[in-house]
């Protein structure tokens, strides 16, 4: 096989790495780059370990190839705090002890990141369905819903006008 | 120094115990700097994969590696034939690692490759030539106790029987627990209930696979990185499997992204190991979850039958049970432990419980949090429930009136020394959760559950550093933030911040043995040696001090983080602190450390009670779980935050092995659902918050009074999920999961 | 004397007999005259046992020492998840 | 493996049929790569559409919608026009795995995957949506429901791709709407599946329906008798128990790790009576 040669941005660095052309996006960050902050947990995109930010939309790395990311912006766990300062999220879930093994958290906190930024105001409900394909066999996740509602209830703003929520969903 | 169980008193007044600390690992594992089993890389290395036998039972007659060892880029291929003789007690480990001479299982290791590149490897894996002769085969824990059901292992006779069979069979070990007259007992009375249940094995489903980084070279030394629940245990079989000296084998134990049993023991690490042997480049050896699924230790299937005596009143008279438990293609089934947990929550005169341990063509069972017990109180808890109901008693009152208490005979021999069932009991009496309305379509169940909790081997080691601040090494893997609890105990010892305590888990080679990280044991027995190594530098650095003051050390005692003249005939000195003494550790004396290695006793059993409401959709069978309180003894919670993590985690393993997780295999003996997609753990939104209580009737075992609260939080739930649903859906549920066919099923809608 | 009962699948190995009694200072001298007496026994107690004693659980220890009239029970040896 | 990430759709139908050995068209790539990664599929080329940027669109003119190949369920959720005009499909692709695979699935590829369980499937049957193919021949329209011809295969010849997904303009009073019955409430493969889409009178008597059933054949089935079983009643009771026993008695699942037979069977009639209570509400405007 021959390697392809791609330009991406990775949180906000200017990156080029070459890959087989079935290598995976996750293949390429963990094998390829060093960042292995995002984790591999089946590989099928039914765990949510590996959800990473592409173009301003969470995916899951195992279920993108790496040459797919040829000129888009992608975000990880390694760039969720700035600088020394750590991300809302993150605080909130050391906080909220809303971690036990920790091997999900990377997904979780890409997740939930992502799903403040589209709705700052979600209910119980809505946490719980947007972070439902984030497994987590640890905590139950009891934690880990209060430590994003908590952090929503913190980073609201009042005059912040609302976007429209998260994921409607019907129930058979 | 130690701590002398029922002779030292217990310290009931904390200053860092009992409080919401910041965990140490915290912030490497929210920023994605925590390196877990498969984020570590080594200059050289080669990618390790695993051929698999795509059968379930069959006859390896030939292994062809030929083509596999032309591919370019592959530098090793190992079979069977590569791990030489071992001790007895690890020879299942060897077979259950690289088939020899028949496979067992779908997905039986039978070879494995190390290639620079995981495609080089896939393809080489291809490559090898297999010839199978397919057998007849049994998944099923009772077709597998059948005398017509194929034989797995034609050197098996059944132990625990007055005679030794002659025959072969599937049945490896019968075990019987009990005292009393059982047919007496049933004939006291009033209300005699029997019921057979079945439940499909489940997997402990921990998010990260099995992955290790071995290298071995040709001087015999060697070192392996995995993520483990006990890098002793991994350093002890695979040198054993290896034929090399223990010591020659560092083991560091990475990051552990969950275990809840499953990684108890080896599966991949003696392939990397051998790989590395003979490449003699290092070898990461990472599972995909559908090796994890197929050839990991999921937990045993069973059939149990349960029958118990009920009076009027509530009184149980006697209580019966049958366990059967396939374990996998080896012995080793968790039959004793639920055999001996099925009745522990109640004091009978008459009890008795048979055990039986299966054989089938399965991969062979691993522990999984209270490994036998949460089957075993789901057909205990389900019979309770059920002479509740017939005799309209309200089933808190009944477990109130049976329960074990203080020195009462536990149903599988010794007394109970001080436990906390009842109090878990009367905190769900008095919850407003159990007095809440019910809808339609809505049941409660109630369900309490009983483990025994470990101590074992163990040893701890704190440095005092010349700043005043501690290092504490500890050999029982962090599976759940046991680092912080531990710190925080060593820092209540010493009486210092808990800031200045950094726990870490040291490598094999830099600390003694240690016992695996199970049977809820790492926050007792850990715990205890950590205050026992703190114990140890105190009394050093109350030697120093007593020299710095020129008076005996018996008049030197230890209060608030310094040493202090214990009584005013010691003279007036001001009082040294943990610091001042280690600023002059060189000078009167050299560095000063504490140590403890003991074989922790007095581990404290721990008791449930659990709570939950569901509602049944009659129309499709679907369970939702509407609400779920967990009450547990924590003995003494030494950080509340994990503990109430223990408390939620736990009961939601057991909602999802409930409800919907499950074995399926296929006619064909394959596994069916080997990945997350029809392996179906529960998501955020199939639950409500989990409320947790923790209650705390002080282990006496413990110098703060600690209990393990691991393991005993998934014991009730799948009785009291079951005792829910029933009495939503007004017919009783009599088999695991209660998947919505199931459900539906049981309603007579379909 | 002290009172030993054996029991899941050790049962059979004691021959009939429920519970025994023993002149014994420590679990090792209980397991050793089990292995002695009772050939099945040496066989489970080489696999490995866990031992209570006066209800508490020792898992591999065998230097506990034992009170006259201590309550001794021999159990399948404990494994956790 | 060659990867080609085509800048137009014409260069992507020049390569499927230029391509030698076995070719896939990558979308959104979460059924692709899964099947990649297990070794189901090992594709001699892969043809990304996600850079032709029509593909990318979901457009909008008088005749209704057409929804670019490459559109990801997210998208279409977040396309108020869409979802008010056709709740039901932008329903069912929003049900299609998780939060991050709704940020890559897509409609088009739900239909090229050909499983009978995929949830868009039925939604778009009901709809009466059409897939846009184009090939070296040009384009040409099928029906959604002509499209698979049994698990894994399609009616798509060499050369031939989907470019979109064509929904008509919603005729007044129409309501559609699509539930799935799986065992959690999230992430799992549709056990069975229904989409209705029905049309109301101004006296609120029904003139047109259209009824399908997902998960219970080898392909998602469009069922008339069910539909005639709501034409020309107000959808009561009777109505819909009648559908729901005519979709019963169309389906012939199979039993496996997913759900038996006799469970799917059942099933099929009451999501099809439930779904075609939220449809009739919908032609009834209220909600």
């Amino acid at each position: 096989m021959f390697q392809i040669q791609i330009s991406t941005s990775i949180n906000g660095d200017d990156t080029e790495f070459s890959c087989e052309p079935d290598e995976t996006l996750l293949d390429v960050l963990r094998d390829r780059l060093g960042m292995t902050g995002s984790k591999e947990g089946c590989g099928t995109g039914d765990c949510g370990a590996c959800s990473v930010v592409v173009d301003g939309r969470l995916v899951c790395a195992c279920l993108m190839l790496g040459a797919e990311a040829q000129g888009r912006e992608i975000e990880t766990i390694e760039g969720m705090a700035d600088g020394t300062e750590l991300h809302p999220l993150q605080q909130k879930f050391l906080d909220h002890a809303a971690l036990q093994c920790g091997v999900c958290t990377p997904g979780f906190l890409v997740a939930a990141k992502s799903l403040l930024e589209r709705n700052d105001n979600p209910t119980e409900e809505e946490v719980r369905y947007w972070l439902a394909g984030n497994l987590c066999r640890c905590t139950g996740y009891d934690k880990i819903v209060r430590a994003v509602l908590d952090t929503a209830k913190d980073m609201r703003k009042p005059a912040k006008a609302k976007k429209p929520a998260a994921r409607k969903r019907v129930k058979a | 120094m130690n701590f002398q169980p029922g002779k030292d008193t217990l310290k009931r007044e904390f200053k860092t115990v009992g409080t919401r600390t910041p965990r140490p690992d915290g912030l490497d594992k929210i920023t994605g700097r925590a390196q877990f089993g498969a984020d570590m890389t080594a200059p050289g290395m080669l990618w390790g994969l695993i051929l698999r036998s795509p059968h379930a039972h069959a006859r390896i007659k030939s292994i062809d590696t030929s083509k596999a060892e032309a591919v370019n880029g592959v530098h090793a291929v190992v079979t069977s034939a590569d791990f030489g003789p071992c001790p007895d007690d690890v020879l299942d480990v060897r077979e259950n690692v690289m088939a020899r001479g028949k496979a067992l299982y779908d997905g039986h290791a039978v070879a494995a490759v190390a290639a620079t590149s995981r495609a080089a490897a896939k393809q080489a894996l291809k490559l090898i030539k297999v010839d199978y002769q397919v057998l007849p085969h049994v998944t099923d824990v009772d077709e597998a106790m059948k005398p017509s059901a194929p034989i797995i292992n034609s050197k098996l006779f059944t132990k625990g029987l007055e005679k030794t069979p002659r025959k072969p069979s599937n049945v490896a070990e019968r075990f019987e627990f009990g005292h009393g007259d059982v047919e007496a007992g049933f004939e006291q009375a009033d209300l005699v209930v029997e019921r057979t249940f079945k439940t499909e094995a489940t997997h402990q489903g921990y998010i990260e696979p099995h992955a290790c980084l071995a290298s071995m070279g040709t001087d015999g030394k060697g070192d392996i990185w995995c993520c483990t629940q006990g890098h002793f245990m991994v350093r002890q079989v695979c040198s054993a499997l290896l034929g090399m000296d223990a010591s020659a084998l560092r083991v560091t134990a990475s990051e552990i992204g969950g275990g809840f049993g499953g990684k108890t023991t080896v599966f991949i690490e003696p392939v990397a190991l051998a790989l590395s042997l003979k490449a003699n480049r290092p070898v990461k050896v990472v599972m995909s979850r559908a090796e994890v699924l197929r050839a990991s230790g999921p937990t045993s299937s069973t059939s149990i039958d349960v029958k118990i005596g009920m009076k009027k009143d509530g009184t149980i008279t006697a209580g019966d049970a049958t366990l059967r438990y396939q374990g996998g293609a080896f012995p080793g089934s968790a039959v004793p432990y639920g055999a001996m947990a099925a009745f522990a929550c109640y004091d009978l005169k008459a009890v008795r419980a048979v055990g039986y341990d299966v054989i089938a063509n399965r991969p062979k069972q691993a522990a999984y949090r209270a490994p036998g017990a949460p089957m075993a109180a789901y057909a205990v808890e389900s019979v309770v429930d059920e002479l509740c109901r017939e005799l309209k008693l309200d089933p808190l009152e009944v477990r109130l009136k049976n329960a074990s208490s203080d020195g009462s005979k536990a149903s599988y021999g010794p007394n109970f020394d001080v436990i906390g069932l009842r109090a878990t009991l009367e905190a769900a009496k008095t919850h407003p959760h159990y007095r809440a309305k019910l809808g339609r379509n809505q049941g409660r169940g109630v369900a309490c559950g009983f483990w025994f909790n470990f101590g074992g081997e163990t040893s701890v080691s704190l440095n005092v550093s010349a700043d005043g601040t501690v290092g504490l090494s500890v050999g029982t893997p962090d599976i759940g933030g046991s680092r912080a609890s531990i710190g925080n105990m060593a820092a209540e010892e010493l009486g210092i911040p808990h800031d200045k305590v950094r726990c870490i888990i040291a490598d094999t080679a830099s600390l003694g043995y240690n016992d695996v990280t199970d049977g809820s044991r790492v926050t007792f027995a850990s715990g205890l040696a950590a205050i026992n190594a703190a114990r140890d530098a105190i009394g050093k650095m109350c030697e120093r001090a007593a020299g710095l003051w020129g008076i005996p050390v018996d008049a030197v005692t230890w209060e608030d983080g310094a040493a202090r003249p214990s009584s005013p005939n010691a003279g007036k000195h001001e009082p040294l602190t943990l610091a001042d003494i280690a600023a002059q550790a060189g000078a009167t004396g050299g560095p000063i450390s504490g140590h403890c290695e003991i074989n922790a006793e007095g581990a404290g059993v721990s008791f449930a009670t659990h709570l939950v409401d569901t509602e049944v959709d009659p129309d499709t069978g679907h369970v939702k779980v509407l609400r779920y309180t967990v009450f547990q003894d924590a003995g003494k919670a030494i950080h509340p935050s994990y503990v109430e993590g223990q408390f939620q985690g736990g009961a939601v393993q057991g909602i999802g092995w409930a409800l919907n997780e499950e074995y399926i295999y296929g006619e064909d003996g394959r596994l069916q659902n080997p990945g997350f997609l029809d392996y179906r753990i529960p998501v955020a939104s199939d639950l409500p918050m989990i409320d947790a209580v923790i209650v705390e009737v002080p282990n006496p075992g413990h110098p703060y009074g600690v209990r393990g609260v691991g393991e005993t939080s998934i014991v009730p739930p799948l009785a009291a999920i079951s005792n829910s649903v029933s009495g939503a859906a007004g017919v009783r549920m009599t088999e695991l999961p209660m998947s919505p066919p199931r459900v539906l099923k049981a309603l007579g809608r379909i | 004397m002290v009172k030993v009962q054996v029991w899941g699948s050790l049962k059979p190995a004691l021959e009939g007999a429920d519970e025994i009694e023993l002149e014994a200072a420590s679990i090792r001298e209980v397991l050793d005259q089990l292995s002695d007496r009772f050939p099945a026994m040496k066989q489970a107690i080489t696999r490995g046992v866990s031992v209570s004693v006066d209800g508490r659980m020792y898992a591999n220890a065998i230097m506990v020492p034992l009170k006259p009239d201590s309550e001794v029970f021999v159990l399948p040896k404990l494994v956790g998840g | 493996m060659q990867y080609h990430a085509p800048a137009t759709v014409k260069d992507a139908v020049k390569l499927l049929a230029a391509s030698k050995g076995s070719t896939q068209v990558l979308a959104g790539g979460t059924d692709l790569l899964v099947r990649m990664r297990s070794g189901f599929s090992e594709p001699d080329n892969i043809i990304d559409i996600k850079r032709i940027s029509p593909m990318c669109k979901i457009a909008r003119d008088g005749k209704g919608f057409a929804i670019g190949a490459a559109v990801s369920s997210a998208e279409m959720s977040e396309n108020p026009a869409l979802a008010k005009a056709w709740p039901g499909v932008v329903e069912a692709a929003a049900l299609i795995g998780s939060t991050q695979i709704q940020g890559r699935a897509t409609i088009a590829g739900n239909l090229c995957n050909a499983s009978p369980a995929a949830d868009s499937v039925p939604a778009m049957v009901a709809a009466g949506a059409k897939a846009l193919i184009r090939g070296p021949k040009g384009k040409r329209q099928v029906a959604v429901e002509k499209i698979c011809k049994g698990p894994g295969k399609t009616v798509l010849k060499k050369g031939e791709l989907v470019e979109a997904i064509l929904l008509p303009a919603k005729p007044a009073r129409t309501g559609d709407a699509y539930l799935r019955f799986i065992p959690r409430t999230e992430m799992d493969i549709a056990v069975a599946g229904a989409g209705v889409c029905l049309t109301l009178d101004a006296k609120g008597v029904c003139t047109a329906a259209r009824v399908s059933l997902g998960a219970i054949a080898p392909t998602v089935l469009l069922v008339n008798k069910a539909a005639q079983a709501l034409v020309g009643t107000k959808v009561d009771d009777d109505a819909l128990d009648a559908l729901a026993k005519a979709c019963s008695a169309a389906a012939r699942p199979i039993d496996d790790k997913r759900g038996t037979k006799e469970f799917r069977i059942h099933i099929a009639g009451v999501l099809a009576r439930r779904a075609a209570i939220i449809a009739r509400d919908r032609a009834l405007g209220k909600s």
